[in-house]
């Protein structure tokens, strides 16, 4: 079966070190050092216009989070349907002392969700699409020691 | 530079109305709102008008009368009325026009408002992996709050409780019934901690303002109020808003608190002189945030007051005496509209069963909209 | 009052961009007019943002910078950027601001326009019988107004062919290739008498201007052109407009006509001074009537000005220099500041293989659009 | 086949006189006389609010036209596929000294159409909806003498 990312230059997986670990790519503005995720052609900081890509710390603590507990409507492709849909949590992580990321998270009973709790970037299978390509997406699941 | 008053309030009712279109609800708001000031349709020289759903709001003129008018359409999101009432404002204050009709209508569909990311700086993906969703960012932001600021769940559901009581007493309100914080906090759960009943929905309706010189009030109205301050703002680096796929970690002040601030310093007054406020309350937790962001209280202070029930009519700090958004619904263009609507019929002593007991001074309007976009008003007699 | 100044003009060019955003374009064309200005982002401490398919051109901030500036969107059809450039201008005016940007976007699918008729006053049943369509009516307007006044099909191919040629001489234009009158009058026919290559198509493109105090713009530019007056009107009872299920027999002067005609009373000139004008051609016909309506010539002259010549870069009443709407295609949003980005270039004298001769000193921006608004500006050096 | 009008209150037909002929029906305002179709909740000359219903008349001369050459897109209800579709045309009529109203032009060949021509208001099937509901509409034809 075909693979793809949701979408290209999104993030870098697997990345060498540490292993099984997915890492996002962001943004650093060359004027404020400010970062940004996904890679923005300005930066929202300064407004510099100098922005070069950089991998995200892979690790990193939830910030918030809630569930989502109905359907999403278009432009929603996620392969549920009324029927299948059951709900996830989604939240904003926060790497390093970087950036606050928000992505679904996986592998985690919702009432088990904690502030600071430690998360790890992972990369999943999201959805099939009509023409047989298998799309991976990316989130956060807890830190694997 | 000429002060602005109000010399004329209407609203059609918010719910849902089959067979009658938004352009068809505005005019019935704006011949209310001539009709309270005692003007016709010709006497008006510019016309603003807010609308999510209809392309061209300045096509009521087929139905108002095409006088060749002056007609600007506007659009920001949740905060779309305080950007048309800040145009019509503006309009008078520069001598250009003397009176000024502000209209908002919507006709929303059922289920949470979606759009197409890209037209918010936001990638597709975010909307085809189902984030792009109003209600699940506003409850992260209150998980979060609660958690730094000791809220309970309880406090939201007071907070929903207060608003659909004060709807019952509003016949222009969509909800009417009043709700248990037991039935609120029950309810189904939406997006956790927010359950069914502490969100708005999306509705229809329409209200409109005229407004005119201050030194021209008295021919209008034996009881003008007086726009005071109308500012409108974007988010700054570092606030935490809606549509987001990251944040920064370093923090600045929500653009509700820059734009409240731009307005009292305009207006020479402080929170503390506010006698009544409509704010916010696309979800109860929006409501708790936004007392703090506007400068009603301090942070984590909401949790006392709601218990106390100084945000009810009868309190120290009135809030959403019309029932807010979670009583009215939210038909955007409509909405910030329809908490002037309430402030005037407020400052003038004239709103009914939900009147503030000592009839109050000062008012204020808040809107917070996608994509982090918030607008204030003040208003006082 | 302060007279208001255009220190920058930027544009991001017209036609097909696959993978790129509105938003992206906008913010193409604004860092281009900033650039041209010489001011950062942060300078700017206003912005007004107009688009059809962008539903907050304020989120551009996110590409921009979040300065927390107060952005205000508008969308009046066709007329769009004249309502942009209407509400900067006037925050200047007003001296509320110094420095503003206005900036135009959109990003259309192709083929003809369509909407909701009932947000245009229109009843469910005019779209449903295939009657909601703008090119049907351009077509029926002209198909009178050549019979009453004596205008041939091949005055519209002329018109047509000037435009295809200004194109050809404009790098940021869609359509570049020049095409002869038999070309355009033989191609394929959409509403009679309109053929193919007689309209203009939707697509995509930004543009946009910076704003400042008249007093300021040595600062910013050695070639200040100002803006003299820029009005918008909607239409009267009797004039005879687009989206219209009847219309009365009793007739009055088109909007074009009345909002032209204020536009020359607020900027103290007539039509006679106007040495260089971008006028709505979405059709070859709109050209030929908006050149009477505006007070360029009377009803029927067109046939002549045109056979001579009169409206080319060389002739004695130059008109869409750049290509006008026929070979730029019609990003709604963006369309209108497209006009003041070419009239800024003309009265620099920096327009390149287009220049106007002699480098003209006044020029004039008309637009018209759905359900019939019009908004005609006038600038000079 | 179940059969309705496009929409309820849009014309009378057949009207009892002249036989055959269908009637528009528009609102007079009855402050100051003007007359819309289809009619409005408000009149467009001055505003007012009191609309009246009244008969257009049912012959006019052509104002103006146009020929439809593509298929509309959404919201056009009819019922032809890109294969099927044929040009029609389509003008204002002015009926009486009253009003001009727009509406497709049948029985005629677009080239025979002239300024002032004499036209009838008629009543035609427009499209069988999924429901096998069969749609009336109206418009305009030359007139029967
Ligand atoms: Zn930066
Ligand atoms: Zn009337």
């Amino acid at each position: 079966m075909p693979q793809r990312p949701i979408e290209d230059g999104l993030f870098t997986w697997p990345v060498p070190d540490p292993p099984n670990r997915a890492a996002l790519i962001g943004a650093r503005c060359a004027d404020c050092r400010a970062v940004t995720f996904p890679a923005s052609p300005g930066c929202p900081r300064c407004g510099a216009d100098r922005m070069e890509a950089e991998d995200l710390p892979t690790r990193g603590t939830l910030y918030t989070w809630t569930t989502q507990e109905f359907l999403p409507k278009e432009p929603y492709a996620g392969p549920e349907t009324a029927q299948t849909f059951q709900p996830w949590a989604v939240g904003y992580v926060e790497l390093g002392d970087v950036l606050r990321v928000e992505g679904r998270l996986f592998d985690v009973d919702p009432a088990a969700l904690d502030f600071g709790m430690e998360l790890d970037v992972v990369v999943r299978p999201f959805t099939i699409r009509e023409d047989g390509t298998e799309v991976f997406t990316f989130g956060f699941a807890p830190a694997a020691g | 530079m000429s002060d602005v008053a109000i010399a004329g309030v209407g609203i059609h009712p918010f719910g849902r109305h089959k067979g009658v279109t938004a352009l068809q609800m505005a005019t019935v708001a704006a011949r209310a709102a001539l009709a309270d000031a005692g003007m016709k349709w010709s006497d008006i020289q510019y016309a603003v008008g807010g609308s999510f759903e209809v392309d061209n709001p300045d096509a009521m003129v087929a139905f108002m009368g095409l006088t060749g008018i002056d007609f600007n359409n506007v659009y920001n999101g949740c905060a779309t009325a305080g950007s048309a009432l800040s145009l019509g404002v503006a309009a008078i204050r520069s001598g250009r026009y003397e009176r000024v009709l502000v209209v908002g209508m919507d006709k929303h569909p059922t289920g949470a408002f979606t759009s197409d990311p890209t037209g918010y700086a936001c990638p597709a993906w975010y909307g085809e992996m189902g984030y792009f969703l109003t209600p699940k960012f506003f409850a992260m932001k209150i998980n979060r709050y609660m958690h730094d600021h000791g809220i309970s769940v309880e406090t939201l559901g007071r907070v929903a409780a207060k608003n659909y009581r004060n709807g019952s007493l509003n016949p222009n309100a969509f909800r009417r019934e009043p709700l248990t914080v037991e039935q609120i906090v029950g309810s189904r759960m939406v997006n956790y901690p927010l359950t069914q009943y502490m969100f708005c929905s999306p509705d229809e309706g329409a209200a409109a303002l005229v407004l005119c010189r201050a030194e021209e009030a008295p021919r209008y109205t034996d009881s003008p109020v007086f726009v005071k301050a109308v500012e409108v703002r974007t988010r700054r680096y570092g606030a935490f808003e809606v549509h987001s796929p990251s944040a920064p970690v370093e923090r600045v002040a929500a653009p509700t608190t820059d734009v409240a601030r731009a307005a009292f310093e305009a207006a020479g007054i402080g929170p503390e002189d506010v006698d009544v406020a409509q704010l916010q309350d696309t979800d109860a937790g929006a409501e708790v945030i936004h007392m703090a962001e506007v400068g009603l209280c301090r942070d984590g202070e909401q949790e006392k007051l709601v218990a106390d029930g100084a945000t009810s009519i009868g309190g120290s700090m009135p809030i959403n005496t019309d029932g807010g958004l979670i009583a009215n619904g939210e038909p955007i263009g409509a909405s910030g509209l329809r908490q002037l609507h309430e402030l005037t019929l407020q400052l003038r002593g004239r709103a009914g069963e939900r009147q503030v007991p000592e009839r109050p001074r000062v008012g204020l309007a808040h809107l917070y909209g996608a994509p982090g976009t918030s607008a204030v008003t003040i208003v006082a007699r």
